[in-house]
């Protein structure tokens, strides 16, 4: 395995992060030990946004931190990677708008409680930008989570007048299957 | 070769006697009674472990010899009444019958029915099996995403948004809770009543007004063109909140006003 | 705005990218006109990995494409980022898994015949969430039990081509026990 300088370990954790990093974050890339100092940190920042100058990627200071940031001079051709069909929401993410809709105003935890695994971030957050759900406010239980509600928009999305128009989800499980097992029983009774 | 002895106190009671020490073949690892049953897999792995443990290629496993020392384990993990799967007693009786079919004398010229023999057909699953347990160490020490390596990736310039968002049908929406509601119900770990979906609804906007304004009164909550219906739903909104403890009701003086105030301003 | 070259530009969306490029997607962020052969795009692409040799992020292809990924020799400081550990599998999922990876497709009740004990639903679902395993059909047997395969998300998340990437599975005992089943079954013939 090759041994990294500073610099080139900072540009592979750059590359690795998902958002923004803080100079905290990057001395904790060094464990406990040997952390270096924020002025060592910032020095090979400057020397690798020096190399990354008039490339397709440059690396740029935001409110969070440091960050690669891929040309504006690249946005006409990734614009047509976009794909003209509208994609699909996972089953996870219907799931777990219906418990919110369904069972709002409802906490992560309950919605997991339910479904039986664990609600994945991304699709609180797709369901978020989407002006779906919204917090609205926090669960007085250890850790305050959030509690989850549908929005006007959803309504408006969904051509709701209010949630009472959602139909009775109940009524659909009766498949005729336990119909017949219901009888069944009553018939033995 | 381990022998606990443990004073007074038997390990376990095996057929109504006190087992104080453990039979010299049964190998338990130390502290480890208790998650055996956590530990293996199945009964093949059990049995694959049992042969391991002898150095033994399955091949030449001698039933009789393994069976005894499988029979011990169940017998050990029933004494710690361990509620056992179906799967080990099945086994049980398979090791018992490939057993008892060795003992037997062969009938003379019949021509063996191979494809039936137990005891092959028991060394095809351990070998089997165990291909599988191999196959899943060498899965979990491949490098993996996010664990051993990383996928690199820079932010991405403003993209015109061409993409409409996924569309979603109202019956989707509906057969997704169902089919929800009827997996919940067959684990039937969740037998909660939920309040209707008009008081639920109720809920939330008062939660979404509280977020706006620290203070509601009660007038700020019920709306005159909802009809008495309207002021039910609220009334109810507002008692299962203060019930679940996300909101809170004040009264400074009998007779006066009642305010409505997030938990933690209250 | 810098005008970039077939290299750069492709070096600029594969960061970009989420996920690993194919060569119809790299053709597609040209638009209807002049989009590059893929000779073209291959060329630049060799090019562009031979760049990024022994830095801290490398080219590599994988089933779904191509992507760039951060050296594994930064991979222990990336863990110091986190408090979290990364997801642990149980052995029951990572059997099952294999199972699935190895004797595509497969139905739930082959997998429990073969390692002897029923296969948890939580262990299927955990699996298909994270996006490894998929539902490919149904076998025509009563009860049409669904045949499980793996997916191309699979692939890539273990940094492989194809499922021939996989350690072999006979490879992997170390005594030659196949070999004496068979010899055993040809001498009692």
């Amino acid at each position: 395995m090759p041994e990294f300088d500073l610099k080139r370990i900072l540009e592979g954790a750059l590359f690795a992060s998902r958002g923004p990093m803080t100079i905290y974050q990057m001395k904790k890339l060094f464990g406990d030990q040997k952390a270096p100092t924020e002025g060592m940190l910032r020095e090979a920042l400057s020397s690798l946004a020096e190399e990354y100058q008039n490339r397709s990627v440059s690396l740029i200071e935001v409110a969070g931190g440091f960050r690669f940031q891929v040309s504006d001079a690249l946005a006409p051709y990734l614009a047509n990677l976009t794909d003209e069909k509208p994609g699909k929401y996972s089953r996870a993410t219907l799931e777990t708008l219906a418990m919110i809709a369904y069972r709002q105003p409802v906490t992560r935890g309950e919605i997991e409680a339910v479904r039986g695994v664990a609600v994945n971030t991304q699709i609180i957050r797709t369901l978020e930008e989407r002006g779906w759900i919204t917090v609205v406010g926090h669960k007085e239980v250890p850790g305050r989570p959030a509690l989850f509600a549908t929005t006007t928009e959803f309504l408006n999305d969904f051509g709701l007048k209010s949630l009472e128009q959602l139909p009775n989800a109940e009524d659909l499980i009766a498949t005729p299957t336990t119909d017949l097992l219901d009888q069944m029983e009553q018939s033995s009774e | 070769m381990i022998n606990h002895v443990q004073g007074e106190l038997p390990l376990a009671v095996v057929e109504g006697s006190p087992l104080t020490q453990l039979p010299e073949d049964l190998y338990i690892p130390p502290d480890a009674l208790e998650i055996i049953l956590d530990a293996f897999e199945g009964p093949l792995d059990l049995l694959l472990y049992l042969i391991r443990r002898q150095n033994l290629d399955i091949i030449q496993i001698n039933v009789a010899e393994i069976t005894r020392q499988y029979m011990g384990y169940i017998a050990l993990l029933e004494s710690m009444r361990f509620e056992l799967a179906a799967e080990y007693l099945v086994m049980a009786a398979m090791l018992a019958e490939i057993k008892s079919r060795a003992l037997l004398p062969r009938p003379v010229g019949a021509d063996e029915d191979e494809d039936h023999d137990p005891r092959a057909e028991l060394i095809r699953r351990l070998l089997e099996y165990e291909k599988v347990k191999m196959s899943a160490e060498a899965i979990d020490e491949m490098p993996r995403v996010d664990r051993d390596f990383h996928v690199a990736e820079a932010g991405q310039p403003e993209i015109d948004e061409r993409t409409a968002p996924p569309q979603v049908d109202l019956s989707e929406l509906v057969l997704a809770f169902a089919e929800l509601l009827a997996r919940a119900r067959l684990s039937s770990a969740h037998q909660i009543e939920w309040e209707p979906l008009s008081t639920r609804q109720r809920m939330s906007e008062i939660l979404m007004k509280l977020k706006e304004t620290a203070e509601l009164t009660l007038s700020d909550l019920f709306a005159p063109d909802e009809g008495r219906a309207g002021v039910v739903v609220s009334f109810l909104a507002i008692l299962e909140l203060v019930r679940e403890g996300l909101c809170a009701l004040i009264q400074a003086a009998p007779g006066s006003q009642i305010y409505i105030r997030r938990p933690t301003d209250a």
